[in-house]
């Protein structure tokens, strides 16, 4: 186990930020944080860089607590690096900003100049050396951010919503970049991002934190499939969420009493019980007429709005309760969906995912 | 008015024909204020750095004081390391009092204050960003403290500059601690302050000029440097 | 504080002296410029308030070197002057700066150095002093002479003694390390004097004023030439004649003259100086 | 150093007794060099904004000589200045030497470059995304500089304190123009060097430690209101 | 025309960072710039909202010319807002920042807290007001700059990448913000962002800038399907582009020879033409089995990479070129795809776009 967060908990005046973060992270491991504005992220990243000391609970880096020392303390954080969210450049030239950790570290002149040279090229600025750092564009600047923080070959590299500042060329760039250092250099790496599919693009694991609280860890498919509360369902993108009360269960399949409508479901929670249902949007399938399939759920509806972006159009139905598909554009163009087209939406009860209330 | 013309007269006569004691003093003038200030700056920038770089209690109070000491009187410091340096004084053996030395003692604890509160301003004028870069990045205490003074350059220079301003202006104490010794002690402004007390307005304005063309030159050439390697970056 | 009659004012006069005034003055204010040492030794503090009280006015004094001093009278800075060079005065006077040169008030200048005195000068006459230390001072390190070097009254006199003794001031000026020239004050010089272990000539207000942090003695005390005259000059272009008449009527009126001529012997023991108004000196 | 025990024991007589003198002569100290500060910030920090917010040529060099000015010499000031208002001079009909009026601007003139010199490296210490966000809201240049201002407002105070340092703590100006005359134009500085000239090293040491207390009530005055306001902020 | 730019250019010391931009913008038009990091958007940005001067070029802003006085500038920047990409806040509250913008146009205090109020509670920021605004996080104060621009009611509204800091629910807020602005206040938008998606959401044309030069603009739609230059087309994520030779054309049915493979598309060009193929992921559509379909190109090939990532599927096939398919998880799921499959893929003439050479 590379770090182990207990019970870390950090406070700015009267507010608690981060409340009882536990967390493990494995050697070579690819751990992303996901979380709304302000809900932490940051605050949990320069604790485990341990550039702030937290207000009461435990860090292990390597096996052993993080000390107290300052000079110990040093050794440890050389093994770190860190990328802000909104990094700040030296004013010096590029070349000396990525020099900078190589540097502090006393690494030898020659071998000093092919490590920037390397990092420089990985970030596709080479030829940059000698610009002022400080005249750099937004995107430039994060680049010599990353440049700077992998250059030195750190054991866990944290990257603080790392693309922010990228367009999407250089977001795969730099996907593809964090992807092949820790193939290449066996480096952990934990990230914060606000961007679920670049999550899911890049964890091994990820962590959900909201209002300081991390509510859900796990594989990126389950987070998405099947979060483990409301707050978490409607964070991922459950933008289909129903309140109701199970009505019955016979096998393990339920019917869930939503305002009078009822859905079936798969659960083995007991009639009476208090619930959410969430349908994803992509599990909504839409046809134009009643056909024979073996969705359980079925609702006829009237189309009320279309958004078309990229292959894809989401398409809001009123159902007697309102329901969000998501659907390829294709498709939609196929059924001739628009604005008042009457239509068929379908879910299995497998789709549907239950929270417990 | 008239006077100021003459003056101006006077200086240059002064500059070009190379009076030698004139050309002398000024020399021992910059001499003693460039020391002074160098050894100001070797105690104050590294003190400057303790009092940023570490939160402790009375760190406000402290800060406040070093700026009180913005207003010490030079009369004070003068008595000050008079009593220390005199016969009777503690290190009255060290003989010497009304030295060359002993004005750039005074100087430096002089200036010290000054140049150390005006290094602290200094270094919190650099945005907290770039700490916790150099630190993210492996930064040690002192690692840290470098890259913060280097972006604060420009503005640790000033306050070098102001002290060596201070050092190179200030009469009271050089009088006190020096002497105004001729050949010896005397400086610029303590010239000056014997030429006025004998009604010679013309000579002391002109030695004053002729101090500020040092100072002129002392603080041009740092921004000329700055200049120059900024334009050797460009290319 | 920051006064001078409560460290060196002997008298009751002193310490009834009048609150501070508003820094604004409504009437008129009389300037008088003086001479460093009458003001050290406390004369003006003391006589200050009395004339204002006789008067009903401001009387503004100004302590500053002969030179400086003269140099306001020039410039008309200021109403009347109390100095004491007396060829500088009559040339003052002459130029029409000043009105007429009054003398009123002479004391001794005093050759003082350390107890030891290695030049052994003690008792001589200033001529012959000043030509032993010269000597001296080129040859034994231990002697060693500090000179105002601010042509200040003092300086001036020294410079007059080296004439009689037969010298060229600039050959002594230059003749070696045991001349020291501070250019400063009577104040700093006897301090430096005594740092040094060095000889000096001071005038004896001032002297008797630092006495107590001195290990300096006077060494030579007598000799015509020792003479140290006061004199008042009203200047020529003041805007009030009339209250500038009244200082040089005040100073040589009988009352304050016999004022004059006790005022230092209740600290020193010995009064510091002797009127001589209606006198030519 | 047995004097400087002395020094604090007499202070501390004086401030205790109140004597009125001293009182007078402290409250005379204050008014003049607060005066001074005052109008040499009402000069010095709309020339600051005009010449940090513009560029024109010869920018750097003007940068250059207002640095030099901080090395003016306050005997040069005072000549300057006595020879203006000497009786002889071209404001020599005012009749205002030696009166303390003259003393405020003789000072004004010595600690303006210093101010005007300091406020502008506040100025160029604010992030130029402040004028820009400023100017993107729709702030006029006036507006626009008033901004920057109170970014800058702890380097600009400091600014103004180390003018108010320089002007409370010097006294070749003081004494030159002021005349140092008692009850009127006396100042705790120009007192000290004439207790000192005197001989009264205690007096002259206890006087010098009441200017320090005075400084460091006016320092600690801005920092404390600062303190205050945040913590009514955080309410 | 609120907005015309003529021949704009835009010079840093020896590099032309801006080259001859054309632009008219509409009052109430949504215009986006999209383009790569270091392209130009922020100078250009800059230079619209009169906080640069250009080079060369005019810009009339509101039908005349924008004149050279300061003051007569001043007033037409009074009629704008910027949101920059990474906003500054003043060392004040967030309610002094949110209120600057008012208060230099001396807003009478009443009307001031309340449209204060009303922005901060749009940005979802009520009850931030006291907070020092320095202690935000980055998503605040993203949102708090969004505030300060729009309290004033700008007649043009300019962000530089507005959502780049924010997560995924607040991005719909404040993308929904930005079309509640447009409709509401007849607001013009110029706005820059690296999410192509995001300028197809809220655009009426887009407009892309490569290199400091505006290659196209054109209807949002148009951008995607008809990419004017192989650099545009690589930049929309037209990810599969084939170099080939106009071999036959046959009443607007051309063929194209690439490296020996054929391609049926829709042209009028003629044989031998030089030109690039390009099909965009998404019209690739894949079949376990050769089936009859209309669409005139059909490979067979073997999958060699799958990426899930939200609700689709990126799937890289090798049928002698190397071709990426878009298609939703759940036909992937359908069809078991996994590395090392067999399939086809399809898709039509209609869906190849080629560019000349
Ligand atoms: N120094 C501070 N003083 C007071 N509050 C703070 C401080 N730093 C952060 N906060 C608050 O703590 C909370 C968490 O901040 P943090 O920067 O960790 O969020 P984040 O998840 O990184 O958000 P974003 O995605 O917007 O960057 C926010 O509400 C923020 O306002
Ligand atoms: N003051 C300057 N001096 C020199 N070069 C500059 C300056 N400002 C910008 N540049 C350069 O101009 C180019 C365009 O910069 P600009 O900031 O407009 O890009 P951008 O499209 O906004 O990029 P991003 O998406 O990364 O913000 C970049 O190469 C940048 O380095
Ligand atoms: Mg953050
Ligand atoms: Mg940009």
């Amino acid at each position: 186990m590379l770090l182990e967060v207990n019970e870390l908990c950090q406070r700015f005046g009267n507010s608690d930020i981060l409340k009882d973060i536990n967390l493990e992270v494995e050697r070579g491991e690819t751990f992303v944080i996901v979380g709304p504005t302000g809900s932490g992220k940051t605050t949990l990243l320069r604790l485990i860089g341990l550039l702030d000391k937290p207000a009461s609970g435990t860090i292990r880096f390597g096996g052993r607590e993080v000390p107290d020392s300052a000079r110990a303390r040093l050794e440890l954080r050389r093994r770190i690096a860190i990328v802000f969210q909104r990094p700040a450049v030296f004013n010096a030239t590029v070349y000396d900003n990525v020099a900078y950790g190589l540097r502090v570290r006393k690494e030898k002149r020659a071998s000093l100049r092919n490590k920037v040279a390397r990092a420089l090229e990985t970030v596709g600025l080479s030829g940059y050396e000698k610009r002022d750092a400080q005249t750099l564009s937004g995107g430039e600047t994060q680049r010599v951010a990353l440049a700077r923080a992998m250059v030195f070959e750190p054991e866990l590299l944290l990257l603080d919503e790392p693309t922010a500042n990228l367009d999407p060329v250089y977001i795969s760039n730099v996907e593809r970049l964090i992807s092949q250092i820790i193939r290449d250099l066996d480096t952990t790496v934990i990230m914060s991002t606000h961007d679920m599919f670049q999550g899911q693009r890049l964890a091994d694991r990820i962590g959900v934190i909201i209002s300081g609280e991390m509510l859900q860890t796990s594989d990126p498919r389950e987070i998405f499939s099947r979060p483990q509360s409301r707050s978490l369902a409607e964070f991922v993108g459950s933008e289909n969420i129903l309140r109701g009360v199970i009505a019955s269960n016979e096998d393990g399949i339920v019917t869930i009493d939503t305002d009078g409508i009822p859905l079936e479901a798969i659960s083995n929670l007991d009639p009476g019980s208090e619930v959410y249902a969430c349908i994803r949007p992509e599990e909504v399938i839409l046809a134009p007429a009643k056909d024979l399939t073996s969705a359980r759920n079925t609702f006829p509806g009237e189309v009320s709005h279309i958004v078309l972006f990229g292959p894809l159009a989401r398409v809001e139905i009123d159902c007697g309760f309102p329901l969000v598909a998501l659907i390829t554009k294709k498709s939609a163009e196929e059924m001739g969906l628009q604005t008042g087209s009457c239509i068929y939406a379908y879910f299995k009860a497998t789709g549907v995912h239950i929270i417990e209330r | 008015m008239s006077e100021l013309a003459d003056a101006f007269v006077t200086a240059l006569k002064l500059i070009f024909t190379g009076d030698p004691e004139v050309m002398a003093v000024a020399a021992r003038t910059l001499g003693i204020s460039c020391s002074a200030t160098f050894f100001a700056a070797l105690i104050s920038i590294p003190i400057a750095c303790l009092i940023h770089f570490n939160h402790f209690k009375g760190k406000g109070t402290l800060i406040s004081i070093l700026q009180t000491f913005y207003a010490i009187p030079t009369v004070l410091v003068g008595l000050l390391v008079f009593i220390i340096f005199s016969r009777a004084g503690p290190l009255g053996g060290l003989g010497i009092l009304f030295t060359p030395q002993v004005m750039v003692i005074g100087q430096v604890v002089l200036i010290s204050p000054l140049m150390t509160g005006l290094t602290v301003s200094a270094l919190s004028g650099v945005r907290p960003e770039i700490r916790d870069t150099a630190v993210s990045l492996g930064a040690g205490r002192l690692q840290m403290a470098r890259t913060v003074l280097v972006e604060a350059k420009y503005a640790t220079l000033t306050a070098v500059l102001i002290g060596f301003g201070r050092a190179i202006s200030e009469v009271g104490l050089a009088i006190m601690v020096g002497g105004n010794i001729r050949g010896f002690t005397r400086t610029l402004t303590t010239a000056m302050s014997l030429e006025t007390s004998m009604g010679n307005i013309e000579l002391s304005m002109a030695l004053g000029i002729i101090l500020l063309s040092l100072a002129l030159i002392v603080i041009i050439i740092p921004s000329w440097i700055q200049q120059r390697s900024s334009r050797v970056q460009q290319r | 504080a920051c006064s001078d009659e409560e460290t060196s004012s002997p008298t009751p006069a002193a310490t009834t002296s009048p609150g501070e005034v508003p820094p604004l003055p409504k009437t008129s204010r009389l300037k008088v410029a003086t001479t460093t040492s009458l003001y050290d030794t406390g004369l003006w503090g003391y006589l200050e308030p009395m004339f204002e009280d006789k008067y009903g006015v401001e009387l503004d004094v100004l302590y500053a070197g002969t030179g400086k001093a003269l140099e306001w009278g020039i410039r008309g800075d200021v109403d009347v002057i109390t100095v004491h060079s007396r060829s500088r005065e009559e040339q003052f006077v002459a130029d029409g700066y000043g009105v007429e040169r009054v003398p009123f008030a002479y004391n001794y200048f005093l050759i003082i150095g350390p107890e030891a005195d290695p030049a052994g000068i003690s008792g001589m006459s200033p001529e012959d002093a000043f030509t032993q230390l010269i000597a001296e001072g080129e040859s034994i390190p231990d002697v060693k002479f500090v000179s105002r070097g601010d042509d200040s009254g003092t300086h001036g006199k020294e410079k007059a003694i080296w004439a009689s003794a037969g010298y060229e001031y600039e050959d002594v000026r230059t003749s070696g390390g045991w001349y020291v020239e501070t250019g400063s004050g009577m104040g700093p010089t006897l301090v430096m004097a005594n740092e040094m272990r060095a000889y000096t000539l001071s005038d004896i207000g001032t002297f008797l004023a630092y006495q107590g942090d001195l290990e300096l003695v006077p060494l030579v005390d007598e000799g015509d030439i020792l003479l140290n005259v006061y004199s008042v000059i009203v200047v020529a272009s003041t805007k009030y004649p009339d209250m500038a008449n009244n200082l040089v009527e005040f100073l040589t009126s009988d009352e304050i003259q016999d004022l004059i001529g006790r005022y230092g012997v209740d600290e020193f023991g010995r009064p510091l100086f002797t009127p001589c108004a209606g006198q030519d000196m």
